[in-house]
């Protein structure tokens, strides 16, 4: 990293303490909740303090953004800050404060604009839980919302550790949720467990910027990396990215631990759309994006962290091909777009990592939320066997239509918002001089068309297609897991098996509706920097804000690092073709052959003729050589039963090893054995003193004799 | 300076004592008495050989060796014998041969009171008691002893004990012999003591002086006070009157002339330990007393012992016998 | 001065009284006695002027007490020490009011020896001489050893027994160093001390090798009490065994007794030993770490599993210490306050549904949340204080007892060399991940899911205990609890204040130790080149050879 | 104290001085106080193997002979009466312990009928 591309330097605005109270109000909230529950408050109380908080957190954050020149730190109070000496070396400080850059705001306006909505939709959406459970809800996610501002805006990377367990923390509690189910409580548990492991590779990496430059607070992180800071000189630099990376790829559901995001599908939906989907599994992306420029202290910090992005979307797209829950079949399609979030990161664009992130945040939601609406109505159904035709049911057209939407942007149709995105982080993949870049980009593209396979899947399926649908019941299917709440189960009890039982949807009320029509508005216009870019040749907005903040500066170095010469702006500059044509147009080209492709199949085999499909399938499992990959897909590649066998069935029986040995060997042999001995010596004298006058006269003889042979002993050396 | 040899051999005598306690075969305690005498010789030689005796000392080493293997043979034959009356016996033999070492050691008048007290009197009340709880003939089943004087109780331990002790305190035998030096100033001051003792008894003097000179008439105090003054080659000078002159002339007595050890350890018990020996007497004045209480609780408790014995349960013999209590 | 002794006697005279008072009345005797003592100590906080400077606060001499010996009742504190005593003397009150229904045998004595309990910690916290503290340190024992052995379950006697003679044993090895110490000082000063400061002034000047084994011998005493694995073996069955209040007691105060007694007698006074033995130390501590989360994971026992995570934290609390800068050290203190608030509460939400219940095992028993909600959040709360979740009190001192053990190897920049570095701390995190791991199959088993009581006989004492126990927590075990909370919650968010004042406490345990490190280090390097010079001596034939 | 040289005594054979007080032989000494330390130790022994309790007694007096015995030898030794005059303390001792042990053991044998000492081992502790 040199001087050349300098990182905006913050400057101290304590005038702006203000913007504080987008931390603060969720955290009020909380408390709010907290007595609404003690007091057992009835109606939606919660739920409207909850969206009034983050609402009005919301309009905090656009005023921060209106009042935006470049970046703050905005001193609150001192949180842990001690110093032994006067060296930079010599002291610990993390202050509550904040550091406001166009990241930070980028990723605020998203998060609490997002969360406000979802709010919204969960006060109808968890009408059922009145009472303390809906308060502990409410509670949870502005719990969820105050973490996810510490960990966006904190200044320093100890708030950003507290914001990021903190999420962890909330999730785990509205993962589990419904803590009579035990799938739930596993799920929450592998959660919270999984993240951990993140988290310490977080926390060492935080203590390694530490220990190598004195300080964790941006700022000065960022001042060291201007002032010719180091790039790779040192062993314990180098590991820095690969630490936070770790943190990072658990966050954010990445190849090693994203597993526990399928399973965190047991959780309420809107708590799915808006923490697995939209906001908290995008922390891993914002924490490579802010401390990209340290991402260049290993060179191939990077390829790692795109080689593992280009892997998961892969991997993550095949399982999702395959699973038959629709909430776990955008679970997955959640953690291959994040996927593709680190490929972006990884290949050097923090601009399409970022912007794709965005769309994400609005077109996930919408989906997970259409998804919800129908899990709501349907008493809990989400097998998309067992769904059919939704769009000819009166009143759910809206959803049906929504959903469209958001699977039109998941499969990333040509001239969607999330198009734009996804093109800008395979562009500079295929455009770039490293061949496994390139490699990755075209595995990108691959994964496209799986994308939009999947995606279309489920929506000819569920929405498409003659009407049917069978309410959930207990035990009918079991990878698909019901819903959380007790009103699917009631009607689930209610209903028993089939529609002609009486069993009748209900159609979503005004809060989801207007919610889904929000989001489904918020989804197109997500794409509105891009259009402006693409047609009107216009400023890109997302552009500019990552353009002003670390993330940018890092980019450039890392540029400027693999090809040296090419210009600042290259992403407009000096591009590679790809497949002979100009990279724009040939990607546009590649990019709707894949996405339409995609859905093209999807319309055959789940539109046209669904009985083709599963002669599909029964043939790949009928044939000898091939039938590996529809098991594994569908198995999820045996990742959880690999790791149950590779991690903790080892751990659980050397647990119960250690267990059994420090109850009987340690305990038992080695310290009871000790305590043995004076008790065996006693023994051993008992007959001694059973009262018999010689006993003790014996005794009293040999120690007579002990001490006197001592005695004796010395004196007799004495002579020598 | 470790006397190896000495240990061994009183690891031996060990054994030997072992072999004689325990209830073995003949053969065994033969073995035993064998070992055990071989381990004593042993030990007595060890002790000979360790320092030279001048040929003047010959008989004297030699009537000592004798005495030493009596007493100790007679001594284990106390302690392994399973006939209590003859284990008194022998012990009469041990106080005899120690009056024997006594009086090669120059102490006569403790051989004679060791004699006379410890075997003539002590031993006898231990016989007497003996006799008088002696097992009748049925009780011993057969054997020629009950079975509490025929089984040693714990020989191992008690012989291991006692002869590490032997051996700690035989060591001191084998400490580096006393400088000449320190025996000559020994000599000096006993002789001077005991010629000291003599001036403390005015008749004594008197009667010794005469025997030196028969001429003297008395014996007067010396010019610094004393009696009595012994010279560097252990005479002593006393001043003394002879004939009818009143003028003090000096008078050298040979140590021929010194106190008998009977008058010396009178000397000294009265002189030097005179609130001992009133302690002597408390002592012995309370050892009545006890005996005379033991024997008054002998025979109240002996009614009690007997109802228990016969059974009865001493309530209900108290209420039983009213009228034999009062009388 | 006096405040000291007040805050030290009033539970000794509440347990006089109790002797003499009724049942009834034995309860809110103790009650005012504690809460006596407590005031007393946080008057003496609100006055203590040595909060910055990391001194003792009254410095003169106590009234002697063994002239001859030159002992007195020397009483003082620093930070560090008054913030334990105040955490002890902030239980007590807690813990007599979560007795009030738990023990209803032999009531009189259980307060009385409860109190003499709380006053002999606090005195081995204020004790400014050393055989005071060891009178305070080891009489400790007996009040404990009664509480297990009369209140406790059914192995009681085997764990009182066990806990007493453990100690007792470690607690030899110290109190001969002491000693040999103390005969140091009279043989350089002619004059018999066992004033602390005095005799850490005399020990540092030892030679390395006396240093060396002061060290260790300490180190073994403090270490049983810590307890540090290998020697941890008493613990989990004393707090099985002992009644709510005694295990809260024991886990909160007198573990902290060992810790406190490395930072104030094994560190400060052996520089050398302390340098030359850190990694042993260390070593041990990680084991501690990774070995009790391990068997934490298996257990079944509610109380045992939360007595093995004791183990566990204190391992790190142990790990801060030694990493020997004041990072780790800082963080160590810190851990020791959180420690007590955290556990000592997960104690009390134990012993709040044992009595319910009268069963810990968590097979039996399950999904509490259901019947029992506001014990329920009470219960998620300590668990995740103890977690170490950031923005609750167990996050400050494991982070920074972390930190400081990574930043342990780099030299000259801190001022505070050390060797252990970041392989230490990656080993020490991979338990955290355990942490939570056992922590929240504890919650996943006993708090969530479905329902889950004991049948039979249990019921029917459950039955049985209803009558005087609400199937939620009472008013009077909300009021234990919500303290505890709230400080968890006040030290996570404001734990600055303290860090300010523990650090020149820290600096001051570590006064000797960069030049020691840093000789040792030096040592270490000769001995490394020494080494590579002779096995390079050693291969040049061979190369010739091969050649 | 006269001071003498040592030399002088050494070489001087004072006429008549009698065995008393001549120079002992050194085989003598230690011959009597092996004997005396064997006395001792069979009294010990036979005290801890015999369980006649009149027989652990005359042990005791075994033992009593051999202090008796050693005090005499370093009367010899030292050419000092006072070793004697305890022998004298001995005997006085010796005489009381018979008369009050052989009246205890007169006592205890009338209630048990018994010389056995074990038969009194509910008289210790364990």
């Amino acid at each position: 990293m040199s001087a050349d591309f300098p990182i905006p330097q913050a400057v101290v605005a304590p005038e702006l303490a203000w913007v504080g109270l987008a931390l603060l109000l969720p955290l009020v909230s909380a408390v709010l909740c907290t007595v609404c529950a003690i007091a057992r408050l009835p109606g939606k109380l919660p739920a409207v303090f909850t969206v009034l908080a983050l609402a009005a957190s919301f309009v905090v954050v656009l005023r921060a953004y209106n009042a935006y020149s470049g970046p703050v730190q905005v001193p609150i109070f001192e949180w842990m800050s001690f110093a032994w000496g006067d060296g930079r070396f010599q002291q610990f400080t993390a202050p509550c404060a904040l550091y406001i850059d166009s990241l930070t705001l980028f990723w605020m306006l998203f998060v609490t604009g997002l969360g406000t909505l979802i709010a919204l939709y969960a006060s109808e959406y968890m009408e059922t839980e009145k009472g303390a459970g809906y308060a502990r809800f409410f509670f949870g996610i502005s719990i969820f919302l105050f973490a996810m501002s510490s960990l966006v805006m904190g200044d320093n990377l100890v708030m950003l550790y507290l914001g990021w367990e903190g999420v962890g923390l909330a999730s785990y509690l509205l993962i589990g949720f419904d803590y009579q189910r035990p799938s739930a409580v596993a799920a929450a548990k592998k959660a919270f467990i999984m993240n951990r492991i993140g988290d310490l590779g977080l926390a060492l990496g935080i203590f390694m910027l530490w220990a190598n430059y004195g300080t964790l607070q941006y700022s000065q992180l960022f001042q060291a990396m201007n002032s010719g800071g180091q790039t790779v000189v040192d062993w314990d630099v180098s590991l820095i990215p690969f630490l936070l990376m770790l943190g990072a790829f658990g966050k954010s559901a990445q190849f090693p631990l994203f597993t526990w995001l399928p399973d965190a599908m047991e959780g309420p939906t809107p708590v799915s759309a808006l923490i697995h989907a939209a906001t908290m599994v995008t922390a891993g992306v914002f924490l490579i994006a802010r401390m990209y420029p340290f991402f260049a202290l290993h060179p191939e910090a990077l390829a790692t962290v795109a080689w593992i992005g280009g892997g998961t979307a892969l991997l993550a797209a095949t399982i999702g091909m395959a699973q038959y829950d629709i909430k776990r079949v955008f679970a997955y399609s959640t953690i291959s777009q994040l996927g593709y979030m680190f490929l972006g990161l990884g290949v050097g664009t923090t601009y399409g990592a970022c912007y794709h992130t965005f769309t994400h945040a609005f077109f996930k939601a919408l989906l997970f939320l259409t998804a919800g609406a129908i899990m709501h109505g349907f008493a809990g159904q989400l097998d998309l066997r067992k769904l059919s035709g939704v769009r000819h049911i009166p009143g759910w057209r809206l959803v049906s239509w929504t959903m469209f939407i958001g699977c039109l942007w998941l499969a990333a149709f040509p001239y969607t918002a999330a198009f734009f995105s996804k093109d800008a982080i395979l562009l500079k993949a295929l455009t770039s001089t490293r061949w496994d870049f390139v490699f990755l980009g075209w595995l990108g593209l691959f994964t496209a068309a799986l994308t939009a396979y999947y995606t279309f899947r489920v929506w000819f399926r569920v929405c498409c297609g003659p009407v049917h649908f069978e309410p959930a019941a207990d035990g009918h299917h079991a990878d698909a897991s019901p819903d959380a709440h007790g009103h699917g189960n009631a009607h689930a009890a209610k209903a028993g098996h089939a529609a002609d039982h009486g069993f009748h949807p209900h159609a979503p009320k005004w809060a989801i509706s207007t919610v889904l029509a929000l989001l489904a508005i918020g989804t197109v216009a997500a794409g509105f920097p891009a259009y402006n870019e693409a047609f009107a040749h216009g400023t890109n907005w997302a552009q500019k804000m990552i353009a002003g903040s670390s993330a940018a500066a890092g980019a450039q170095a890392v540029e400027h690092a693999a090809a040296p010469g090419a210009g600042a702006n290259a992403d407009h500059a000096a591009l590679g073709t790809v497949l002979g044509m100009d990279a724009h147009t040939g990607l546009l080209v590649v990019g709707a052959t894949a996405s339409i492709g995609g859905i093209l199949i999807a319309a055959y085999l789940h539109l046209l003729s669904r009985a083709s499909a599963d002669a599909l399938r029964r043939a790949l499992l009928a044939n000898w050589f091939i039938r590996w990959l529809p098991i594994c897909m569908e198995r999820k590649w045996f990742v959880d039963e690999i790791y149950h066998g590779l991690f903790r069935l080892p751990l659980w029986l050397g647990s119960q090893v250690l267990h059994f040995g420090d109850k009987h060997f340690l305990d038992g042999v080695l310290v009871d054995g000790i305590a043995r001995i004076p008790i065996a010596a006693g023994k051993l004298f008992r007959p001694l003193y059973g009262g018999a006058l010689q006993g003790y006269a014996v005794s009293m003889v040999a120690g007579v004799a002990l001490v006197l042979a001592w005695m004796t002993w010395v004196w007799l050396r004495g002579f020598e | 300076m470790v006397p190896t040899i000495f240990y061994a051999a009183c690891a031996a005598a060990a054994v030997a004592l072992l072999m004689l306690l325990l209830p073995a075969a003949k053969k065994v305690r033969m073995a035993g008495t064998v070992l055990g005498l071989a381990s004593i010789a042993w030990i007595l030689v060890t002790i000979v050989r360790a320092i030279p005796v001048p040929d003047s000392a010959l008989g004297n080493v030699g009537m000592t060796a004798l005495c030493a293997f009596i007493s100790v043979a007679a001594a284990v034959r106390v302690i392994t014998h399973h006939r209590p009356v003859y284990s008194a016996l022998y012990f009469v033999l041990v106080v005899i041969s120690g009056a024997a070492l006594s009086v090669l050691l120059s102490a006569e008048f403790v051989a004679f009171s060791l004699v006379i007290v410890y075997a003539g009197a002590i031993l006898i009340t231990y016989l007497f008691v003996l006799m008088l709880a002696q097992q009748s003939p049925g009780d011993t089943g057969g054997a020629d002893a009950v079975e509490y004087d025929r089984v040693a109780r714990e020989p191992a331990a008690a012989v291991t004990c006692g002869f590490v002790l032997l051996a700690v305190l035989g060591s001191v035998i084998f400490a580096p012999p006393r400088s000449t030096a320190d025996a000559a100033a020994d000599q000096i001051a006993a002789v001077d003591r005991a010629w000291s003792d003599l001036g403390r008894m005015p008749d004594a003097l008197l009667e010794r002086a005469r025997r030196a000179d028969p001429q003297v008439r008395v014996v007067v105090p010396r010019s610094n006070g004393k009696w009595i003054e012994t010279q560097r080659d252990l005479t002593a000078v006393v001043s003394v009157q002879r004939g009818d002159s009143d003028t003090a002339s000096d008078l050298v007595l040979p140590p021929s002339l010194l106190l008998d050890n009977t008058s010396r350890v009178g000397m000294s018990l009265v002189t030097r330990f005179p609130v001992s020996l009133e302690l002597a007497g408390v002592i012995l004045l309370m050892a009545m007393l006890g005996a005379v209480v033991l024997a008054r609780r002998q025979s109240e408790l002996a009614d009690d012992e007997r109802r228990a014995l016969a059974g009865l349960d001493r309530l209900a013999g108290s209420e039983a016998s009213p009228a034999r209590s009062r009388g | 001065m006096s405040l000291i002794w007040t805050s030290i006697l009033m539970p000794v005279i509440g347990a006089a009284l109790v002797a003499v008072a009724s049942v009834r009345l034995s309860k809110w005797i103790s009650l005012l006695a504690t809460l006596g003592s407590l005031a007393a100590l946080t008057l003496f906080a609100f006055e203590f002027p040595a909060w910055n400077n990391g001194q003792y606060h009254p410095v003169e001499a106590g009234p002697a007490w063994l002239d001859a010996a030159g002992i007195r009742l020397s009483v003082g504190f620093d930070t560090v020490s008054l913030l334990l005593a105040l955490l002890t003397a902030f239980l007590m009150p807690l813990c007599i009011i979560g007795s009030y229904t738990a023990v209803t045998e032999r009531v009189k004595e259980y307060y009385g020896w409860f109190l003499l309990l709380g006053a002999s910690i606090i005195l081995a916290f204020a004790a400014r001489d050393a055989i005071l503290f060891y009178v305070g340190y080891e009489f400790t024992l007996v009040p404990m050893t009664i509480l297990i052995a009369v209140y406790g379950g059914t192995e009681r006697r085997v764990a009182a027994i066990k806990m007493f003679l453990y100690t007792f044993l470690g607690s030899m090895f110290m109190l001969a160093a002491i000693i040999y110490v103390a005969w140091e000082h009279r043989v350089s000063s002619g004059a018999w001390t066992f004033d602390i400061d005095a005799l850490t002034a005399t020990a540092v000047r030892l030679p390395a090798s006396a240093q060396y084994w002061l060290f260790a011998s300490l180190m073994i005493g403090f270490a049983v009490k810590v307890p540090l694995f290998p020697l941890h073996t008493w613990l989990p069955l004393a707090h099985d065994q002992a009644p709510t209040a005694g295990s809260v007691i024991l886990a909160s105060a007198m573990l902290k007794l060992g810790t406190y007694g490395n930072y104030r007698f094994a560190l400060p006074m052996a520089p050398a030993g302390g340098a030359e033995l850190m990694v042993v130390v260390a070593v041990l501590s990680i084991v501690a770490i990774i070995y009790a989360s391990l068997i934490c994971w298996v257990q079944t026992d509610a109380k045992k599993l939360i007595a093995y995570s004791s183990v566990a934290h204190l391992g790190l609390c142990m790990l801060g210490l030694f990493a020997l800068n004041p990072v780790g050290a800082e963080g160590a203190v810190f851990y020791m306050v959180n420690h007590g608030l955290s556990t000592g509460a997960l104690f009390l939400c134990i012993g709040m549904f044992y009595e319910r219940y009268h069963t810990k095992d968590t097979d039996v028993l399950g999904g509490l949340a259901k019947k029992m909600p506001v014990w329920a959040t009470f219960m998620v709360l300590f668990t995740l204080a103890s977690i170490g979740l950031p923005g609750l009190n167990g996050f400050i001192g494991e982070f920074l007892c972390l930190g400081g053990t990574f930043i342990a190897e780099h030299d000259g920049q801190s001022g505070y060399p050390g060797v252990l570095g970041p392989r230490f701390a990656v080993i020490a995190g991979l338990g955290l991940i355990l942490a939570a791991m056992y922590l929240l199959i504890l919650l996943g088993k006993i708090v969530w899911g479905p329902l889950r009581e004991p049948h039979h006989d249990a019921a029917h004492d459950h039955a049985a205990a209803q009558g005087t126990l609400p199937s939620d927590l009472s008013a009077r075990e909300i009021l234990v609890l919500t303290p505890l909370a709230v400080a968890c919650i006040w030290l996570g968010v404001q734990p600055q204040p303290m860090l300010k004042a523990i650090e020149p406490c820290a600096t001051r345990m570590l006064a000797k130790y960069p030049d020691e490190v840093r000789q040792l280090k030096e040592r270490e390097a000769q001995m490394a080149a020494d080494a590579a010079d002779a096995s390079n001596l050693a291969q040049l034939p061979q190369h010739g050879g091969v050649r | 104290m006269i001071a003498l040289p040592a030399t002088a005594l050494a070489s001087t054979a004072v006429e008549g001085i009698g065995q008393a007080f001549a120079a002992a032989s050194g085989a003598q000494i230690s011959l009597s106080l092996a004997i005396s330390a064997l006395l001792f130790v069979i009294g010990l022994v036979g005290f801890m193997v015999r369980r006649n309790m009149i027989i652990m007694f005359l042990c005791t007096e075994l033992m009593f002979q051999g202090a008796a015995l050693a005090m005499v030898t370093f009367a010899r030794m030292h050419m000092d009466v006072s070793g004697q005059v305890f022998v004298i303390f001995i005997l006085t001792v010796a005489a009381a312990e018979a008369a009050l042990a052989l009246g205890l053991v007169v006592l205890l044998h009338r209630r048990r009928e018994t010389l056995s000492a074990e038969v009194w081992s509910d008289l210790g502790e364990a």
